[in-house]
């Protein structure tokens, strides 16, 4: 069976690390070939590292509030690199506060994300999904 | 990396560039006048001194309450304050500062204040100390009757601290460990350390002028399983780099591990462990007193649950006796909570309080031994960090996280060695599955293998990387411990 | 009053006359058939059979966690009970019966029924199960997945033992002395014991058959200010005289005091005395579990303090070991709570419960004194009772609460001395101000006067009658000890 | 001075004893004359004792939450009985739940009472309105 790159990060000033590294382990178990740049991730830094393994998905996390900042034009920057088609979820605490879940969803939508997960998202919740939108 | 620290005293005139290289980062920075504002802080009534609070609870055997809490704009960011004084019944004030400060990123700041104020809503998840300027932060500070600290994560902190120390802000959160390892990847600890050394020295600079301010290493750290060795560790060593600038009122913390035996002994030792190697530095002037957070990792999403978190962090922090309490919400797992559930949460956790305030927790064997075993662990590392120093602090401290002699579970530092694995023993208390190289002996070893065991067997599954798993969406799902269902 | 009482089981046979008395009291009441309601009762799954989950809970080191709950109309409690079974959690369910039923006056509780039924909203404080009769309760307790038990304050309950237990129902709270003195003015304990006992009795013939009924005397008491000597008392007195009539599964409550020693105390001590006693008079094949009831006192209005008073009760719970605790709600200081409200009592309480649930109370000398004077102060009352009932327990509850030998305070039935006046010490544990005719020898006399001299010279007063009210209005104003301000 | 008399009691079906025994100490400290029926008292029990001690007020509690229907009828009974105009106060949990309390004020001044309380009240928040109300 073919082995799908996912490359994972926590974008922007975020520095939540606990859960990056529960996702890590779960993809890589899952049978995944997981590159994780941690914490602290600029756009920049998903951009290439996604360009130099020719990942087929990004997995964005986004913990501390600011993601609607940190992730415009991050999709832009995708299509300029002229991976603009890749696979795109982000998940965690993605405003400040808490704000209706169907409006959150709608949101990072529009701003480029294919799947949008809520915090209490366990790995196993993603994994069944991500699968098929790799088409294992 | 080739700055060269140490832990001596920095000299104050050699530091007038530094300071105005700091000041200069953003355009705040210069309406900063160190004399004014030691006059300004003269003139304050010391019912708003953090320290002249903290000693008078100290002296009384009371445990005080304060929340965290910052929002982008000024005014919004004041009711919000006020309301967790006048409604919430804090007994001290915080005000949180958002993640880009954090960064030193002002002109992202910047942006998030102006879209904050457009929007009518906070974009960012704290207030923005340094983009607000002195006047604006001394108008909080005046409008408010009890003392206020600034909270925040920042490895490197001179500018936010110059500005918010002038402003009249009388606490200051954070250390060149305790800032750095749980928050940043690529900051080299002899630069968060000599940034926080610039702190210090200006705290002990307005100290030297009269005027106490606060300190305080932040404790909890990464906030996930972190055994009190550890913090204990990091907080001592943080207690002696301040005290060694001039600092002489320290709170040092320590995150709720969730057994109360645990967390009592670890309350009780921390003051006993800093007196003790300050005292080693000839430092015996320093006023340490404690702070308590209430569970620091991952929160049940249910409100009813989280109040039985809340409180239970109550009743340990009461029993331990804590100088103060750090109040969770019941919207931890939900986000920036509102002002009203913050409020809720620190007049749950008050009850609980005033009906411990007069109780003690016996003495008996099974916390005499908890507290030997963080005393005994503690002393092992501390003692380890100062041989690798060659008896200098700040150096032994770089060299102990190289060697991963000192290492805090799940801190994105790429300083940090990242070779342990905590897991809770069967009744709860977080001890160590692998210790990496904590400079552990055979019995502190032997202890922890039982007590791992001990939970194995309960469980009917070898110790491994599976518990700790467990164990971190544990509270989040309604238990302390991770047990297979 | 010319009942003449003692504690001897009464013969079934000679019981005939007086149940079809009973039963003919209301028209409900000729729906009983025992031997059918013991075909009915073989019939029900384990899961549904309350002393089955006590057991398991008891073997387990478990707390299990049980609300109060009921409104007048059928449809509308099951909902709730659902509510609190599904949404709450909860281990155990309740029915708690209405005022008027308790005070056997079936035609008020019928007007009150209509008049709920009426206006879509419960005008009765509880579920009149009298009224709705075997047929409608069965429907209850057959919607429901977990055990459910009688809750009231009867002094009279025979005709709702008869119904409810007959219905399906495996557990019936109560007593002849603990739903007699709290809970009535003029009914004389000879014919409120009498009572009870057919209510035990018939619990007994249940037994017989097979079919476990547990039965819980009324811990708390009037929830105010009652010392555990008082409490454990009664209990251990009720617990023999079920014993005496048939009855294998007791469950034995002490209402929250508010010092943990005292509280943890109480819970290991009650199930201790309770056996010795029944062992004394050869009653060995009864099963003790314990119950702990949530501060029984005023509460807080604000619902954040409520809930720290709440999880409070749920820390003394667990470090106690309790078999079961009776749950608080927030809307205790506002009025009945909406279902909403208890099942967050209910889940801030479990989560307290499971992440204690694997920790243990250290034994300790200050546990271990409070524990001595339970056992001297309740073995001191129920040896002078045995003595002036000669040997007989019934007869010698009688004559001591006419000595003031067992004294509740606060207490409004008549057959009570009322002499005692109790008061909290310097941490909070309740203690005598005045003792009345409590049997306390020198020893414990001193104590008690000791431990209010040393919260006197605290407070700076001379104990007296302020003490005692401002305790009671202590824990609703946000603190434990009622201290002058 | 002129010595006023109480009548105090909690009517009905109600047990609670506490607050009446803190009322009926509170009141005889603040000089009045307080005839305490005590709990569980019916109607009858209230106009006989106003009555036969020429009760200047009469203190009804309910705490259980059937005030409603048990204080139905009472200020007519104290008609027929030729004290009509007898002040008459009311305190404690009055309705079952938690209700609107303008309402639940307004509800209970319609069945005859002079003043309605909250289950909040201190004692010291109601002697000086009763000394005014009786004209002391
Ligand atoms: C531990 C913690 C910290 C630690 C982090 C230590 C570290 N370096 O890792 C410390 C104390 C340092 C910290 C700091 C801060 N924190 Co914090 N923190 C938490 C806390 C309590 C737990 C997070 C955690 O580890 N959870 C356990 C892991 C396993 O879960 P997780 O991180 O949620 O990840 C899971 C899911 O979210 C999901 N997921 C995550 N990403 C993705 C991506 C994809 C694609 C998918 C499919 C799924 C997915 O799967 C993961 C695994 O199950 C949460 C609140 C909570 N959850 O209870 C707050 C919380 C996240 N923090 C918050 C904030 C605001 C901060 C601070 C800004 C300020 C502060 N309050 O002090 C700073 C920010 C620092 C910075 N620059 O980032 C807020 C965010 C609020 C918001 N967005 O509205 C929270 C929610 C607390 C709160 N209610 O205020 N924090
Ligand atoms: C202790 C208590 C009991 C004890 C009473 C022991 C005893 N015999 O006294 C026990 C356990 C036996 C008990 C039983 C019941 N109780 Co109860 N009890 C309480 C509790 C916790 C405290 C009451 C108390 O003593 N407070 C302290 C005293 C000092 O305050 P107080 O009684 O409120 O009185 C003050 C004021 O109300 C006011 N006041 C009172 N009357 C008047 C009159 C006037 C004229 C004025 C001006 C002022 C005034 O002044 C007083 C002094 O400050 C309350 C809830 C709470 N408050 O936290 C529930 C509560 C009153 N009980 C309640 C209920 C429903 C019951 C039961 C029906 C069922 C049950 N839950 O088990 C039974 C009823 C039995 C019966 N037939 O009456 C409900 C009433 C609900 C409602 N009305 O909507 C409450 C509110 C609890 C709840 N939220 O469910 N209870």
């Amino acid at each position: 069976m073919e082995t799908k790159t996912l490359v994972l990060g926590v974008i922007g000033s975020d520095v939540h690390a606990v859960g990056n590294k529960i996702l890590e382990i779960a993809f890589r178990e899952a049978g995944f070939n997981v590159v994780n740049l941690g914490v602290l991730v600029s756009q920049k830094e998903f951009v290439e590292a996604a360009l130099e393994t020719n990942a087929d998905a990004i997995m964005v996390s986004s913990l501390y509030g600011h993601a609607e900042i940190d992730v415009r034009g991050l999709r832009d920057l995708l299509i300029e690199a002229g991976i603009g088609d890749i696979l795109m979820y982000i998940g965690g605490y993605l405003v400040v506060g808490s704000q209706e879940w169907s409006e959150v969803e709608e949101k990072f939508k529009k701003l480029g994300f294919d799947r949008v997960y809520p915090p209490s998202t366990l790995p196993q919740d993603v994994i069944p999904t991500l699968r098929a939108d790799l088409g294992l | 990396m080739s700055i060269q620290i140490n832990h001596h005293k920095l000299d104050w005139q050699e530091m007038a560039d530094e300071r105005h290289e700091v000041l200069a980062a953003w355009v705040t920075g210069q309406d900063v006048d160190l004399e004014e504002a030691i006059a300004y802080h003269r003139a304050m009534p010391s019912k708003l001194n953090f320290a002249h609070t903290l000693t008078k609870a100290k002296q009384a055997g009371r445990t005080l309450a304060q929340p965290r809490a910052g929002v982008a704009e000024l005014g919004a960011h004041i009711e919000l304050l006020q309301y967790l004084q006048n409604e919430g019944e804090a007994d001290l004030l915080p005000t949180t500062i958002d993640s880009y400060t954090r960064q030193n990123r002002y002109e992202e700041a910047e942006r998030g204040l102006e879209e904050s104020v457009r929007e009518g809503r906070s974009l960012l998840n704290g207030f923005p100390a340094v983009n607000h300027g002195v006047d604006n932060c001394r108008l909080l500070v005046e409008s408010l009757s009890i003392p206020v600290q600034v909270r925040h994560g920042t490895p490197d902190a001179r500018l936010l601290a110059e500005i918010t120390l002038a402003a009249g802000f009388t606490a200051f959160e954070g250390g060149g460990i305790s800032y750095n390892i749980p928050y940043a990847k690529r900051v080299p600890l002899e630069k968060s350390i000599r940034d926080w050394q610039y702190v210090d020295r200006l705290t002990g600079y307005y100290q030297e002028q009269g005027i106490t301010i606060n300190r305080e290493p932040f404790g909890p750290l990464t906030g996930t399983l972190v055994a009190p060795c550890i913090s204990h560790s990091v907080a001592v060593i943080e207690a002696v780099l301040a005290a060694k600038q001039g600092v002489k009122s320290i709170t040092l913390g320590y995150g709720q591990c969730g057994n109360i035996n645990q967390d009592v002994a670890a309350l009780q030792t921390l003051p006993l462990l800093a007196e003790e190697y300050l005292r080693a530095e000839g430092l015996e002037d320093v006023e340490i007193t404690t702070v308590f957070h209430q569970w620091m990792g991952g929160f049940p999403n249910d409100e009813a649950r989280a109040f039985g978190v809340i409180a239970l962090g109550g009743v340990a922090a009461a029993l331990g006796k804590a100088t103060k309490v750090i109040v969770k919400t019941t919207h931890e797992a939900l986000g920036i909570p509102t002002k009203e559930a913050n409020a809720q949460g620190i007049r749950a956790t008050k009850q609980v309080l005033r009906m411990l305030q007069d109780q003690v927790y016996p003495e008996n064997p099974v916390l005499a031994q908890e507290r030997e075993i963080i005393m005994q662990e503690t002393r092992l590392i501390l003692d380890r960090t100062l041989e690798l120093g060659d008896g200098d602090w700040a150096l032994g401290a770089v060299r102990a996280f190289a060697a991963g002699v000192i290492d805090v579970p799940f801190a994105p530092s790429s300083f940090n060695a990242g070779r342990t694995m905590p897991a809770r023993d069967n009744e709860g208390a977080v001890r160590f599955l692998s210790w990496g190289n904590l400079p552990f002996n055979k019995e502190i070893q032997d202890f922890h293998r039982a007590k791992l065991e001990e939970r194995g067997k309960a469980e009917n599954r070898t110790p491994s990387f599976q518990m700790v798993i467990d164990d971190i969406y544990a509270i989040g799902q309604g238990r302390l411990i991770g047990r297979p269902r």
